[in-house]
């Protein structure tokens, strides 16, 4: 199993989770995070005084598969969140070594 | 970031501005003796006249007559004897007060909590509301007595301590249509909310125990005498100085005393480095809102009465200064910064109210106007542009650049623009070509500026070298509100 | 979602359903002779009676003999003279403008903003506070003399312009017994909150600087005459048309506004898929109550006095109506969707508020009941059921379902309900047998109805070939907080 | 959290002590013969002493001979026959009728939503909210003819169903000065807040269908009789019991019904393990400030008219007290928790406003001053040690606390401070040597507290075993506000 | 080590952290995130209109522990979790390479 | 390709992400946490009663790296967050097995 990890743009959140849909995904997990990189935050205005926020708003994605959903559901995310602009995102892939349900006590790819 | 000594020069200056003219009043009063007789009979009207909250209003009354060429039908002195007790007067006195008591809490507490970070918010809002509590119980105790009692020219006498000789039935002098509860009640909520601007320039970093101190005794100090040297029957009322409902006494005091206070405390840590910006501008323009609702209370409160159309009059202007302030404001941002900010709105209309407080009862609504536009540029500047590159104090959410500033301008201007077909007991440079009431005007600002500087600095001089007055750097940097209170705003 | 012919259909009924009526009217008028003499008495007294802000309440006191049967005692006319001005009645009004005031800011600029998400709420908060300013300023410059001055059957003459003739003496014909002043500022807080009224159905997608032009001309074109026919001595003020403080001036006339606006707008990006849900309901509470406090002073205010039983009953009324309406919103609600929520009690409230403006100061405590019930009812499903229905037009936050609406019904069921023992220059249909008052009514509604929906479309267009009145797709989808002001609400 | 005999037999006196001093009241009497002319006098004046918001308050001016050794100027008798209706006794009594409303909504509602945890502000809210609804038409319907009309002892008649007999003419003979419409508007606005008061014990728990009847119920059942015992011309009244306000009527009143709801509600779920802190403060500040802005129409109000000094004096001892007790409150937290909190100061400053209730208009500033010190301290440790101490009854935001214990000190202490100098129908046991006084306030604590407590009792017991008053756990634990309400707080 | 990562109900969040500490587990990270899965959302109601919400609040706690004690937390969480409704949750592991405590500077295990 | 997992003081992030810039981190992403550990929460005051929070505020960062800069971005964290008190924070290692850049589809370090 893996746990793929993405950073997308807020706003593009709801049709990435259809995309998953589609793709099998029957259960994921979101954070609200704060995203540093090549795209610049807004600038807020103080007192007159304009200053660049760093960090932009951004949606975290944890999403556990079974090693052979992986391909499937990177595509759906890029194909979902893309927008050909700065600040789309990444997609991170890690290896999970064993998933629990809580409910059942399942584990594995059963537990997913 | 480092100081260069023009900086520090032009600093002095700004001081000097203000500070030097009003060397130059007595002797300019001097030179003035072709206005000797307006001179005079603006003295002989003044104890009513800059009585501001303390004046009686009736010469607007006999004003009608001068007024009489409008083309309206005009009302001829009202039907009262002015100096009889009576329900109208009395009922919108009640109401005035409780609006000026809102105007604090929850006014101006929402009012600075919106502008602070979340750290902070609650800690803000307890100094309002803990303010708003001592000197309660210090304006009943003594204040009023020193203020607004006696005969004296620099202080009351203190036979009103406890308000011991106040019956059911005893009637101020100063406000002969209305029952004396009445007026020290209306009076209080103005010693209350003066103290409590202050805080807009200790924001995030004051001692909660020293800034309860500071407030009683910057109260019984500064705000009382000065009261009573404009409103209670001394000498600057007297003289024939001009302040209807608080410009010097009440807002370029608090300023003066927020930009010594916020020199003696020094900057917030991070200033400049760290976001400062406000956590939620919906409080502050739930707090400005209802600074501007209940500044009617204040400004047309300071007729002390509604059996005549001073109080309408002041409400005009006031509504109109306001609104005009706000938009020159938000008209600057939207020049220079492209975009008009909601703190910029609220800035602009707090500074339209300061501005007009001293005005309001004397100008008409041409002269609010000119008021309201001139001191929405005047305070955006100042807070803006001015405060940034002086850079030496940090006078956090502005009460310098919009209480200070815009109390001076609104003085000054006052003298400038006061109608004589307004108020009778006013005569102003412009309409009245009396431009002996400039030297007045310039002399209260000077006054107040030095007496209340020089008084503040020494208070918190004193109150640093015993209990101190700033909180640790931890504390700062974890927030006042679990420190100070143990509560935090939740989420 | 496309558009079935059936629901254009609908939606156009819905318009014809309150325009056939009135081209009705006239006709009508013509067979209802019998009641030519009631329709005459009830113009006779109409000035004052439909006069709603601007009624001296005289009549009301001249009824006592007709209510005297009534088993308590009751007061003879009034200790004064109602054509002199008192600290009583001065003391009310003051505190009626205040109180109207408030209801703009912050009463309606955070029941709006509450309704928001997150990323507009400054904005929305942005739109009444700024409509305040410029609408303040316009009516000083021009807008009062426009509504309030002049004989004019249509709109008033340009003699105040910068109030210039008002002086502290000054009384207007339309309101004796209080100063001028007091009076200007009275009507001025209506005409302030009437446009930002607007406000509602452009939420989340207008430009600021088209918006603020928009209130602008709104104003000028749209409220000022709108007022001086029904207030300011026009053609339907004279011709009996019964209003007492704006179910049509102000309600009906910001709800069509607010209907061709959201028309001309187009809906807001992400309807239907988004959640568009209230970020922070608690701020909408708090706008609504403030409404309904400050409605106290728009609708006993109407009665421009406080010398004897009207403003009294135009607030009981007013709070009774408030009341059923919210219980009969939320019933509706707990019967179909099965909970009672918050945003429908408080829109209930609202629109119990609005349906007895017109009524208040004509219809007894069960006139008030019923109304109420009604209009609870009507809007609920008017904003619910209908609009989604219909699905053509993005009333975001209900201007029209519930102002538009529920101002035409009270216009309507205030000709039924009217009652000559409440106010003896109301003549009504049901207690008083005039059938012609409805012909009044609908003309009123009818008259409104038009010309505001009229001049409100080409002040639009003007505006959005011109410079545009809808934010780009990305501004809105980030928020209109940070790209038009720069600001955002953090956390 | 077990409990121990000890405490529950500690609780039981704490109810004792208040329920014992009534019995032994009536035998005192009988003892105190030598007061008897004392009591006898005030029983003659008592209808409108203890009239409350009744009172006509002319005994007040008639006292000016007595306060005339005072060394200041006094008033002669109003210039107004008291019997008259004139505009600034409405004007003033249409405000304090808006300012209770105001403490309602959105005072009370924030006061306690923003001690709640987030998933039940909307909940909270919605409780103040619909109360203020149905009990509005309740009173219409029936209310105000229960407690303030006829000559019943114990209730009044029936007459004014629909408020039908009210024209706009009838003035009621407890109110000679304004309209009755006004009146019935002013006694509404009471009839709102006492049972809205309830709710603080009730938080976090009850179901919505449960709350609204058990709001119904109480006031027809409960609030209604008692008011007309005190004020609509009932026994206690008759008898010579001082409440100016509402100590008993109001505040013991609800007190006493929280106190018996949280008993029978039991505990909120995760008491004493999960963190029940509040989640916004700041609405808490913004909602006691509100209260403490609005009370003036309570209090001041309560002198039912504004021509002579007992509205301001009424005025000033309510802003005197609270402050003191606020500042008692925090003082306590300082010294003990050494830290003084947020919430501790706006309780205390509610403490004090409830505790001045009954006083206000019998005592003087330095009475008031006492009874806010006193107040502040005893609901300090009634609210945070003894309640956990007994720990019994889950009064989460400390209604019983608070209302019910400072109602209760504050009408025992009105009869040791009254003071005949400041209102001729009173005599209290301090200043005017008479201890009868200390009977008749015991005799109307006890009787508020055992028949409130019983008649709640039982209301609630029915609402249990019909349609059940607790919501299942789960929806405890997910939160009122999307289960009751289907929405809630974003973010 | 391994990284165990839990979603969990919130109100179950402190009788899981209890559990833990039993378990020898010294700390922990706790983060608020939304899920998606089996269990639906509640409805809300906006003007009369129902609609279900797709996220269900739930807590991640991100927990390091030793190999050897995995299995205790695993057992740990699950019991003190589990309430056998839907929406219990998920437990992930994840190995850890490597982990430093910055106050010291410790590294591996010791700096658990 | 590693995920750098570091639990930091909520007031040392402007430090960190500079720290971080300098030792050649183009990119990163924080989210809000809570943490429990030796450092106690502050106690509220809650109706005269003192209550210590468990969970203290904490900035959780990750950042993924290149395996070569891993050595650096540790060092970076380290040196600016550290304050030498209780509470200063942990830092995690995980190995990441790919990447993808949603803007352009790049994989592998390319992505970072
Ligand atoms: N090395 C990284 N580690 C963790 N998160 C990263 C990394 N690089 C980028 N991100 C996340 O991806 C988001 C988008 O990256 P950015 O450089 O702004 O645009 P793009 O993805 O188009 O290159 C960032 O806001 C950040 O949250
Ligand atoms: N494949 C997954 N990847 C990440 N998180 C998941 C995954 N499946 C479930 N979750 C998380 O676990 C929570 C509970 O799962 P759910 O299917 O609702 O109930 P259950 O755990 O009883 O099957 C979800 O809300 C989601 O946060
Ligand atoms: N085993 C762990 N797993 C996950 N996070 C942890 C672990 N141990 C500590 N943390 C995180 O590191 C933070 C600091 O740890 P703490 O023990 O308080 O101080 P120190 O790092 O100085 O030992 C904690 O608040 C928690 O967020």
């Amino acid at each position: 199993m893996k746990l793929i990890m993405a950073i997308v743009k807020p706003f593009k959140l709801d049709e990435v989770r259809e995309a998953l849909g589609n793709a099998g995904v029957e259960g994921l997990t979101i954070s609200e995070v704060k995203g540093y990189g090549r795209q610049k935050g807004q600038t807020e205005i103080y007192r007159g005084a304009e200053y660049t926020v760093n960090f932009v708003p951004k949606v975290q994605l944890e999403v556990v598969v079974d090693d052979g959903g992986v391909a499937k559901a990177i595509e759906a995310i890029k194909a979902a969140a893309g927008t050909g602009k700065i600040g789309d995102g990444k997609i991170f892939v890690l290896n999970v070594e064993d998933a629990v349900r809580i409910r059942t006590g399942e584990t594995g790819s059963a537990a997913i | 970031m480092k100081l260069s000594g023009i900086q520090r020069l032009a600093g002095l200056m700004l001081v000097a501005a203000i500070a030097g003219a009003s060397f130059a009043a007595p002797a300019l009063a001097q030179d003035s003796g072709g206005s000797a007789a307006a001179s005079a009979a603006s003295s002989a009207a003044s104890s009513s006249a800059s009585g501001g909250p303390a004046a009686s209003a009736t010469p607007a009354a006999s004003a009608a007559p001068a007024a009489s060429a409008a083309p309206t039908p005009v009302f001829a002195t009202s039907p009262y004897k002015a100096d009889s007790v009576n329900s109208g007067d009395t009922a919108w006195m009640l109401t005035s007060s409780v609006l000026v008591l809102m105007m604090t809490v929850p006014g101006l507490a929402l009012f600075y909590a919106g502008m602070v970070r979340k750290k902070n918010i609650l800690a803000t809002l307890a100094q309002s509301f803990g303010a708003t509590c001592v000197i309660t119980v210090l304006w009943m105790v003594v204040g009023y007595s020193i203020a607004f009692t006696g005969s004296g020219k620099f202080i009351g006498d203190f036979k009103y301590i406890m308000l011991a000789p106040m019956g059911i039935a005893s009637v101020s002098a100063l406000a002969p249509t209305i029952p004396e509860t009445v007026y020290m009640f209306f009076q209080m909520t103005f010693a209350i909310i003066t103290p409590a601007l202050i805080a807009g320039a200790l924001a995030d970093r004051m001692k909660y125990s020293a800034f309860l101190l500071f407030m009683a005794a910057w109260l019984l100090l500064v705000y009382c005498p000065i009261a009573h040297w404009v409103w209670g029957g001394g000498w600057l009322g007297a003289a024939g100085a001009l302040d209807f409902a608080g410009g010097t006494v009440v807002h370029l005091n608090a300023g003066t005393a927020g930009l010594v206070a916020a020199l003696m405390l020094g900057k917030r840590k991070g200033l400049g480095t760290e976001n400062m910006a406000p956590y939620n501008l919906a409080y502050s323009v739930i707090g400005a809102s209802l600074l501007w609702v209940g500044w009617f209370g204040f400004n047309a409160g300071s007729a002390v009465e509604s059996h005549d159309g001073q109080a309408g009059m002041a409400a005009a202007a006031t509504q109109i200064a306001t609104a005009a302030a706000a938009l020159a404001w938000m008209g600057c941002e939207w020049i220079i910064a492209k975009k008009p900010s909601v703190l910029g709105m609220v800035s602009g209309a707090v500074a339209g109210l300061v501005a007009i407080t001293p005005a309001s009862g004397f100008v008409d609504p041409t002269g609010a106007l000119i008021i309201g536009i001139g001191v929405g540029i005047v305070c955006y500047v100042a807070s803006v542009h001015v405060k940034h590159w002086l850079g030496f104090y940090d006078d956090a959410l502005d009460c310098w650049g919009v209480h200070g500033i815009g109390g001076a301008f609104g003085a000054i201007m006052t003298g400038v623009l006061a109608r004589n077909s307004i108020n009778s007991a006013a005569h102003g440079w412009l309409y009245d070509h009396n431009p002996h009431q400039m030297v007045l005007q310039l002399e209260d600002v000077g006054a107040t500026f030095f007496y209340c500087g020089i008084m503040t600095f020494i208070i918190l001089a004193v109150l640093k070298y015993t209990i101190g007055i700033r909180v640790s750097e931890e504390v700062e940097v974890e927030g006042l509100d679990i420190n100070l209170h143990g509560e935090v705003v939740q989420g």
